[in-house]
């Protein structure tokens, strides 16, 4: 823990990081930044686990490892869509969201 | 001030002001760009938490390895100077209020719990440590997630193949 | 004592007639049907007359007549104490009913056979006039009310098939409707009747709620409603069934049209036996109406006098001569709840009583006769009207003097059987309420007028010319009239009072000589009346007629009595409600049912947009519903 | 093996039979064997039964198995009847023998027909047989859903849409009944803690009246649906209208008896105190059914129609009846199940005979039938009467029994409503007059009728084997009505006991 | 690693042999003969399934990261027998040519999905369970857009990649703040930890709809219609069986186990999503004819059907949960094997395109009518018994008016399952689909599946299995 920055600040930072990615996810015009956003989210998670770990419980590392197979998960979870978004520039020529809506209702 | 903390409100301030920055910006690339920055200060923010291990898997693994990843794939399937147009509103409003409301809920409920830190020693973070933890078959130890996420991403690995990999009896693109 | 278990069989033989008949008949010979029938009812007509010299000679010879019950088994036990028997009771009334029933079945059964041969359908026929003597002697010797009020309902539905007999003709089906659903809500009062009557007494055997004395209706009598008790309002409900089959007003409408039906038909049910039910139940329930209910008796007495005096007065104007004989029928009856209604109880006081039932006897032969004579005046003209008849004296003498002599019975002149019943009535009317007396004198005026009249327009008025020589009818239908006539001329002579009475033991009544002089001036008066205005052909009762004017069209036309009940049920029930029904069935209920259907289906085409296929809404609802989740249950957990 | 399972095992082998069966002339004759062993059967378990109890004697269940099946629910298949299942069985025995005979002629998907038919009545004798309310709702619903498939295949008219509103209210009210049943299951304070679907069990125990409040309702709306109470009849004249001859019959005169007898098992049975005291609301509803259905009856035009409301109206009286609360009553109801159940099954089954030489059920259409096609003709006379409560006929004891029980209640307002519903043999009467009048007498309107034929032989059996049977309850109904009074005689006690 | 460990381990190891083992085959099969590693795939996966049924006693592993009960043991088997049924149904789409060379991977991804989803149901801890949850749908979304080819499989593919990834972000936060009040990610510890405060209680509901969005409960369901759509039948029949069943199960056990102390919160927040996701689920599938999103909206009213167990909160609960999923798998395979083989046949995957179907048809329309019968809780069919225990297990905490409102909506459930039987045995057709012919493995996979609709219900010793099981993980 940092001496002197309570751990609220380290929250507020972090879910403020989480919701901008939220918030990402939503707006965004393409594929690629929505992907952005999501690793937004997770980073934010990340976060959140090694800032509990270090200020509430630092007599383990369940946070830290928490938070490292995270980044391997997000890691996989990228490319897998990195993968999926080009399939889909490769069908349709473009990466718009809001085109991408054969199936509804 | 210490140094530490005035390292700490420019790490959030950067974090904060390029996490915005990442999902407004309407030039694709500049949006990674930002993203960069954002998880670097994150990178920073484990240094300050003593975290060296997970500043540096950060930066190797997201830093350097995802966002990479996602600037190939911006480039093959965005021109640079392309600059999307602006969200509708609806999707404005709805991103909006849920920001507004969800951090609202989220911090109202963290900072309304009473956070006891805790005055317990400290566990070292050294590679050893970490090392240990990682092989370890016992409680506390992360070797079968470990071997899991081996898995993962050898399936990964194998499906992101069979998407990208280009067939020879069909006419592929460019790309 | 003598067993009387052998009556079962008089029930029986036409039931098992019926059924051989019914099921096989069509498949041989018409006539065997009829002989068949017509041996059966002539057995049991013997069976009944040997069971009333039993009963009135051997077993209670001079009285007192205790009622025996000769058989009994349990049909339907309704609650533990209380079961619903099937038997045979013998009383004075209903052996006397017997022989009335047998003998008239008998008469109509061998009078079809010349009136029915050749008809369609002349199996069914049999069939169901065995299937009506079944149900109408069940009728009579009921055990309890129920038993009775099943055979109500047989009874009923037997004159149904009949009157439709010729189910082809639509005013036929129309006329049997009619009887039925008219005598149907008369029963259903009837029915309530019983059941108010079992939820007070507990009991609705003859033998414990005709006793004098019995006990059982204290707490009946204790309860009220609307100011009367709740077995006055039994007593009257069961009324209402009696006054539906006895055709009184204002259930008589049914009693003309049945008229539709074949003419022995009409002599067997609708002139004898059948529509004496109801007469024949408020003689069965005599002590309870007047020991404990004096004031429904009255009533009964009322509407008897009504409906004598209305149904005379309209049978003045008819033209179809069955018509005639059916209103004549209705006054007639009339007669028999006015006698019943005035009654006392025991010796002299219970003359009314006594006469009631004397009437009854005498009616049956007489009316009998006249519709078997206007059967055989229809079978020789083919039709029912009177404009189309007239001079038939000379071509059949026998029906026409078998005529005469039951004109004359029903008019009340001695000696022939209508005087001494119907003396006894006005002699009874005269003892316990004036008011009633006068009215049944002036409608023994009108009975006269109006029997004499059809009398002379049909036999004498003017030599209408006939597309086909009428000629007096076979063996046949005049052997059955002539036993009729004989009977109407001398039944009157029977001591009715040996053997009935209303408290079973025998009385010797006066003779009211001023009484007997007076109505058989009335009835002269009448007959000379008819005489002076029918006995040739002339303009004076048209002429008298117009002078009437409304009066005379009201009469003409029922008092509108049909136009009445055709808008309460073609109007009312069928229009109103029943179409009301059905829509509301159609559109409300049913609609509500469809609707529910509907309001999802387009709830389920509304809400589609939140499936809209895009990516970013899905997440934005994903969030929003965590959130709003999130908030609705921090609010509950009180955070 | 216990002799109750044969009414299980006999349908279905009869169904595999069927299976392997080419053409029409094997698949029927299949089927009516099948079925007159069925008949067999359920007469000598009448017998059987009749044999053994007389009036006074005490009335136990017979030919009792229970064999756990869920031990931990204590979900049992429990068979064993008592002399209300029984003749409910010789019902649906009668009906089904005589529907075969009905279908005589299904050329069209002959054998899925009768295979439907037959898992149909499956359903109906297991749900009679059995005492576990799990079991009897599962053969509850095994009978409804072959309907589905009966009318929307082999129906007439809109078959679809009324097939699909027939299934789904149905289905809607065994929604009702599962939550009803579950909780009567959990709410029974049973001595040992555990729960128990036993029918017998349960009615040993007082359900807390608070849960009798909820489940009460429940349950007897639930099976109410399938009695065509209103407002929930609306089902009952689309789907019999389109539905074919034999599962008209079948339906009317036996499914809707399962709505009815689940009324009675289990909402009355089980939870007498809540039918005390929520009672008057479902006298209200029933009492409406009877008079309603009258009404609507008179203004139709399509026979089946009018033989819908019909059964509206007299299946109304048995759930009046049935809240009545005493035996006589009760025994009235149960006498109507079986007494409405052969009556509006030779109604459909002449109805069916009639349409199918004149091609139309309008009866405005018809007219003077009884002259060309004398037999059917008066078939359908004998069933109207039958319908408007005439002694002889069973539904004369039935009504009769059901009146005067309910007239000999004690509360001044159910005295009323039996007034008004005594009223409805009136309606019944006009309406039963009023068509037979129309569409059997009078002159021929159309002169194509002329040729008609009368029945064959297979009609005379369907029809002949209901009338005798109405007949037979109506001419001498005591060996009937000992056989249900004997065994209400426990239910009463814990009807009344409380 | 001593010989204990691998037994408990055995389903796990026996699939990455398998998975490892076929990948590696793969490498020495010529291009043109791909498709025998059809056969290859099946024979190997029938040993793992059958070799998964060998009983054994359960244990902890890793310090009670990795926990294998014969309930788990249980669960993973009924997945391998789902997963051997898809594989068999799956033999017609894969011997299309243009499928050929991509043919082991399918069978690979699907073990190493499987792999993952074992992990996640033995889950001690939820690092495994996570990383379990990853990699059992991190694969399935390149699996969904297998049929590269197909934009409508690609769009299946991004949808589900990119929601499944937030969606995850989402419960990862909530466990993060799980973390923060009870200082542990081992389940154990948790348990004994949890209580109705703020932050666990926004932690639990994050959570709650991270697991809601494999379990496609409604409001965290809306991609479940279109990724069922877009993705090949076998993976849309694996997303809905397998995934679901894996997804439903570990959410049993850690409602049951993990937060069982605020089950005043959780029971209360179920009720509504039941409510929610039974009619919602319900009022889409009435307007598809697509039949894949038809079957998709009707496994979201099954799940919301299968939460009414959850809320039963005991072993009869949860016992009614596995004994539905059992079910499920045999009814819900029944349907796809059916829509998959008319697919292949003829290429129709709409409802109006079934008309006529029992004529040419009639042995595939039958198995579809026993499915959607069962589907709709029909007795004698295995679905009544499935659905009706997971309403007692509903009312045996009193929700009756839950009970009551849910049956209702199988009426309405019935109503579409009826329409689509109507246009199979009713409606008249000039151009029904031709007669034809399924491949063997098709029919195997039918016939088993039909066995299992009619038999399931029937076996109360299997019910009475479970409940056994349920006693065991549960006390």
């Amino acid at each position: 823990m940092i001496q002197g920055i309570p751990i609220t600040h380290f929250l507020v930072v972090s879910v403020i990081m989480f919701f901008v990615g939220i918030m990402g996810f939503i707006i965004r015009q393409n594929l690629i930044t929505i992907l952005l956003s999501v690793e937004l989210i997770l980073n934010a998670v990340v976060l959140n686990f090694l800032v509990f770990n270090r200020y509430l419980f630092p007599h383990h590392l369940q946070g830290q490892f928490f938070g490292l197979f995270i980044i391997g998960v997000a890691a996989a979870e990228a490319s897998m869509a990195i993968a999926l978004i080009i399939n889909i520039y490769r069908r349709m020529r473009h990466i718009d969201p809001d085109k991408i809506r054969e199936m509804k209702y | 001030m210490s140094l530490s903390e005035i390292m700490f409100y420019i790490l959030a301030a950067v974090i904060i002001v390029f996490s915005i920055l990442t999902v407004t910006s309407r030039r694709v690339l500049r949006a990674a760009v930002y993203l960069l920055f954002v998880l670097v200060a994150t990178a920073g923010m484990y240094f300050l938490l003593n975290y060296q291990f997970m500043a540096a898997v950060q930066l190797t693994l997201y830093a350097g390895g995802i966002v990479v990843l996602i600037i190939f794939s911006i480039l093959l399937t965005s021109h640079i100077s392309h600059r999307f147009e602006k969200p509708p509103l609806w999707k404005i409003l709805a991103g909006g209020s849920t920001f507004v409301f969800g951090t609202g809920l989220t911090l109202w409920v963290l900072l309304s719990h009473v956070f006891t830190p805790s005055s317990q020693k400290a566990m070292e973070v050294n590679m050893t440590e970490i090392g240990n933890h990682l092989l370890s078959l016992n409680k506390e130890g992360f070797v079968l997630p470990f071997e899991v996420i081996s898995i993962l991403l050898l399936a990964t690995m194998v499906a992101a193949i069979i998407i990208a990999k280009k067939e020879d009896n069909t006419k592929s693109d460019e790309i | 004592m003598v067993d009387f278990s052998y009556t079962v069989f008089i029930l029986l033989i036409p039931l098992v007639v019926f059924a051989i008949t019914g099921i096989w008949g069509g498949r041989w010979k018409p006539i065997i049907s009829g002989l068949l029938g017509t041996f059966g009812i002539a057995t049991i007509f013997v069976m009944s007359l040997y069971t009333a010299y039993q009963y009135f000679f051997v077993v209670h010879h001079g009285g007192p007549y205790k009622p025996i019950v000769a058989m009994n088994f349990l049909w339907l036990p309704l609650t533990e104490h209380l079961h619903i028997h099937m038997g045979i009771m013998l009383d004075p009334i209903s052996v006397m009913m017997l022989v009335v029933v047998t003998t008239i079945s008998l008469m109509s059964h061998w009078y079809s056979l010349g009136y029915m041969k050749g008809e369609r359908g002349f199996a069914r026929y049999y069939a169901f006039l065995s299937l009506f003597t079944f149900s109408m002697l069940g009728l009579v010797v009921a055990t309890d009310l129920l038993q009775m009020f099943i055979f109500y309902e047989l009874v009923g539905v037997s004159s149904f098939l009949l009157i439709g007999f010729y189910y082809q003709k639509p005013s036929a089906v129309a006329a049997a409707k009619k009887a039925f659903i008219v005598t149907r809500f008369a029963d259903f009062g009837f029915l309530i009747g019983i059941f108010i009557l079992i939820y007070y007494t507990h009991s609705f055997d003859f033998l414990q709620i005709t006793d004098p004395n019995t006990p059982i209706f204290e707490t009946a009598l204790g309860k009220t409603f609307l100011g009367y008790s709740a077995l006055s309002w039994a007593t009257a409900l069961i009324f209402m069934g009696a006054a539906g089959k006895s055709a009184m007003f204002p259930f008589h409408i049914w009693l003309p049209d049945a008229m539709e039906g074949p003419t022995p038909v009409s002599a067997l049910i609708h002139a004898a036996t059948m529509v004496v039910a109801g007469v024949f139940t408020i003689a069965r329930l005599f002590p309870v109406y007047y020991f404990f209910t004096p004031k429904v008796l009255l009533m009964v007495g009322y509407v008897g006098g009504f409906t004598s005096l209305f149904a005379a007065l309209i049978a003045m104007t008819q033209f179809d001569i069955k018509r005639v004989l059916a209103y004549s029928t209705l006054s007639q009856i009339g007669y028999m709840m006015v006698g019943l209604g005035v009654s006392h109880y025991g010796g002299e006081e219970g003359l009314g009583y006594m006469a009631a039932m004397f009437h009854l006897f005498t009616h049956a032969m007489f009316k009998a006769l006249l519709f078997l004579g206007a059967g055989s005046i229809i079978h020789a003209v083919h039709s029912n009207l009177m404009q189309k008849m007239g001079g038939l004296r000379k071509y059949m003498p026998i029906t026409h003097i078998t005529f005469l002599i039951a004109a004359l019975a029903i008019s009340g002149i001695p000696p022939f059987a209508g005087f001494f019943s119907k003396d006894e009535i006005l002699a009874a009317a005269f003892l316990h309420n004036r008011l009633l007396f006068w009215v049944e004198y002036i409608t023994a005026g009108i009975t006269a007028f109006y029997i004499f009249r059809l009398y002379f327009k049909v036999f004498w008025w003017k030599d209408t010319q006939y597309e086909h020589t009428p000629h007096e009818s076979p063996w046949t239908m005049t052997v059955p009239l002539i036993i009729l006539a004989t009977l109407s001329a001398t039944v009157g002579f029977v001591p009715f009072s040996k053997f009935v009475s209303s408290d079973l033991m025998p009385f010797e009544p006066e003779t009211h000589w001023n009484l007997v002089i007076a109505s058989v001036s009335i009835g002269l008066l009448g007959l000379a009346l008819a005489w002076l205005l029918y006995r040739k052909e002339n303009d004076l009762p048209d002429r008298i007629a117009k002078a009437l004017g409304k009066l005379y069209k009201w009469t003409y036309d029922k008092f509108y009595i049909d136009e009445i009940y055709l808008f309460i049920t073609k109007k009312i029930m069928f229009n109103i409600i029943a179409k009301s029904v059905a829509w509301f069935d159609r559109h409300i209920v049913d609609g509500f049912m469809e609707g529910v259907a509907v309001v999802t289906e387009k709830t389920s085409e509304k809400i589609k947009g939140f499936q809209s296929g895009h990516l970013q809404q899905y997440a934005f609802v994903f969030i929003a519903s965590v959130i709003i989740i999130a908030l609705t249950v921090l609010y509950f957990i009180g955070a | 093996m216990n002799i109750l399972n044969l009414f299980i095992i006999v349908p279905l082998l009869t169904v595999v039979v069927i299976l392997f069966s080419k053409s029409i002339k094997t698949t029927r004759v299949i089927a009516a064997i099948g079925m007159t062993i069925q008949l067999l059967l359920a007469s000598w378990l009448m017998y059987y039964y009749l044999s053994h109890f007389g009036v006074n004697d005490l009335h136990k269940m017979i030919f009792v198995s229970d064999k756990v099946w869920f031990p931990t629910l204590n979900i049992h298949y429990a068979v064993g009847v008592d002399g209300i299942a029984v003749a409910m069985i010789l019902l649906t025995a009668i009906v089904i023998f005589a529907g075969v005979f009905v279908s005589w002629t299904m050329e069209n998907l002959h054998r899925e027909f009768f295979i439907s038919l037959i898992i149909l009545a499956t359903g109906v004798f297991g749900f009679f047989i059995s005492y576990d309310l799990f079991t009897m709702l599962l053969y509850y619903e095994l009978a409804v859903i072959p309907m589905y498939l009966l009318i929307g295949i082999w129906g007439s008219g809109p078959k679809e849409a009324h097939a699909m509103k027939l299934t789904l209210m149905l289905m809607a009210g065994s929604a009702l009944i599962i939550a009803g049943l579950l909780g009567i299951y959990f709410n029974t304070p049973t001595i040992d803690g555990h729960h128990t679907f036993n029918m017998y069990e349960i009615a040993r125990y007082k359900i807390p009246l608070k849960a009798q409040r909820l489940f009460f309702p429940l349950t007897f709306v639930g099976f109410g649906v399938l009695g065509a109470l209103f407002p929930f009849h609306t089902w009952s004249p689309d789907g019999h209208a389109s539905a074919p001859t034999a599962v008209s019959m079948l339906h009317a005169g036996v499914l809707m008896k399962l709505g009815t007898y689940g009324v009675f098992r289990v909402a009355i049975f089980l939870m007498p105190e809540a039918a005390h005291e929520m009672g008057w609301f479902f006298i209200i509803l029933t009492a409406t059914s009877v008079i309603y259905g009258a009404f609507g009856a008179i203004m139709q035009k399509d026979l089946k129609y009018i033989n819908a409301y019909s059964s509206v109206s007299h299946v109304g009286m048995i759930t009046f009846g049935l809240l009545m609360m005493n035996a006589t009553a009760i025994d009235g109801a149960i006498l109507q199940m079986i007494s409405h159940g052969i009556m509006t099954a030779l109604f459909f089954a002449l109805i069916g005979m009639i349409y199918g030489r004149t091609h139309t059920r309008n009866v405005y259409e018809m007219g003077g039938l009884l002259r060309v096609i004398p037999f059917l003709g008066t078939m359908y006379v004998l069933a109207g009467f039958a319908s408007l409560g005439l002694p002889g006929f069973s539904g004369f004891v039935a009504e009769l029994n059901i009146f005067a029980g309910a007239f000999m209640h004690h509360d001044l307002f159910h005295r009323v409503a039996t007034i008004i519903v005594i009223s409805s043999i009136v309606v019944t009467a006009v309406y039963i007059l009023r068509f037979v009048g129309i569409m059997l007498m009078g002159p021929i309107k159309n002169e194509e009728h002329l040729k008609l034929k009368d029945a064959t032989w297979y009609e005379k059996l369907s029809t002949i084997t209901l009338v005798v049977s109405m007949l037979g309850i109506g001419l001498y109904p005591v060996w009937l009505t000992n056989t249900i009074l004997g065994s209400l005689k426990p239910i009463m006690l814990k009807i009344l006991g409380g | 690693m001593d010989l204990h460990s691998i037994i408990l381990l055995r389903h796990e190891l026996l699939l990455t042999i398998a998975a490892i083992g076929v990948l590696f085959a793969d490498l020495f099969v010529p291009e043109d003969r791909k498709k025998s590693m059809i056969t290859v795939s099946l024979v190997v996966f029938t040993i793992v399934t059958l070799v998964g049924f060998i009983p054994a006693n359960g244990g902890t592993l890793f310090g009670g990261s990795f926990q294998s009960t014969r309930m788990t043991d249980f669960m993973k088997d009924i997945l391998n027998l789902a997963v051997l049924l898809i594989f068999l149904q799956s033999t017609g789409y894969l011997s299309k040519p243009e499928n050929s060379w991509k043919v082991s991977e399918f069978f690979v991804l699907i073990m190493f999905t499987l792999i993952g989803m074992d992990f996640m149901i033995s889950a001690g801890d939820f690092v495994i369970f996570y990383i379990g949850l990853e990699t059992a749908s991190i694969p399935v979304a390149g699996l969904a857009a297998y049929d590269r080819m197909k934009s409508k499989s690609a769009e299946a593919g991004v949808k589900l990649i990119l929601l499944s990834a937030m969606s995850s972000g989402v419960m990862l936060f909530g466990l993060s703040l799980i973390y923060a009040a009870t200082g542990s990610i081992y389940f154990s510890d948790i348990a004994l930890q949890v209580k109705t405060t703020p932050l666990i209680v926004l932690g639990f509901i994050f959570f709650l709809s991270g697991l809601g969005f494999k379990l496609s409960i409604v409001p965290f369901h809306l991609w479940t219609a279109d990724v069922y759509e877009g993705a090949p039948i076998n993976i849309t029949a694996f997303l809905s069986v397998v995934s679901k069943g894996a997804a439903a199960f570990i959410l049993v056990i850690i409602l049951f186990s993990v937060f069982k102390n605020i089950s005043q919160s959780w029971e209360w927040i179920l009720y509504a999503l039941v409510i929610v996701t039974i009619t919602i689920g319900n009022l889409f599938a009435l307007r598809q004819d697509n039949i894949k999103r038809f079957l998709a909206f009707s496994s979201i009213t099954q799940v919301g059907f299968l939460l009414l167990g959850v809320m039963g909160n005991n072993d009869i609960g949860m016992t009614s949960v596995v004994y539905f999923m059992l079910i499920y798998v045999f009814t819900n395979l029944a349907a796809f094997g059916v829509v998959e083989a008319i697919y292949n046949a003829s290429g129709v995957e709409t409802i109006s395109g079934y008309r006529g179907l029992y004529k040419t048809n009639p042995l595939l329309s039958l198995v579809m009518m026993l499915a959607l019968f069962s589907l709709a809780g029909i007795p004698p069919l295995a679905g009544f018994f499935g659905k009706f225990f997971l309403f007692t297990s509903a009312a045996s905490q009193g929700f009756y008016i839950l009970v009551v409102i849910a049956a209702l909506n199988a009426t309405i459930s019935l109503y579409y399952y009826l329409k689509v039987v109507k246009a199979m045995f009713i409606d008249p057709n000039d151009e029904p689909v031709e007669k034809f012919r399924s491949t063997w493995p098709m029919r195997i996979s039918l016939f088993i599946t039909a066995i299992g609709i009619i038999y399931v219900g029937f076996a109360s010793n299997i019910f009475e299995f479970i409940v056994s099981l349920a006693k065991d993980l549960l006390h």
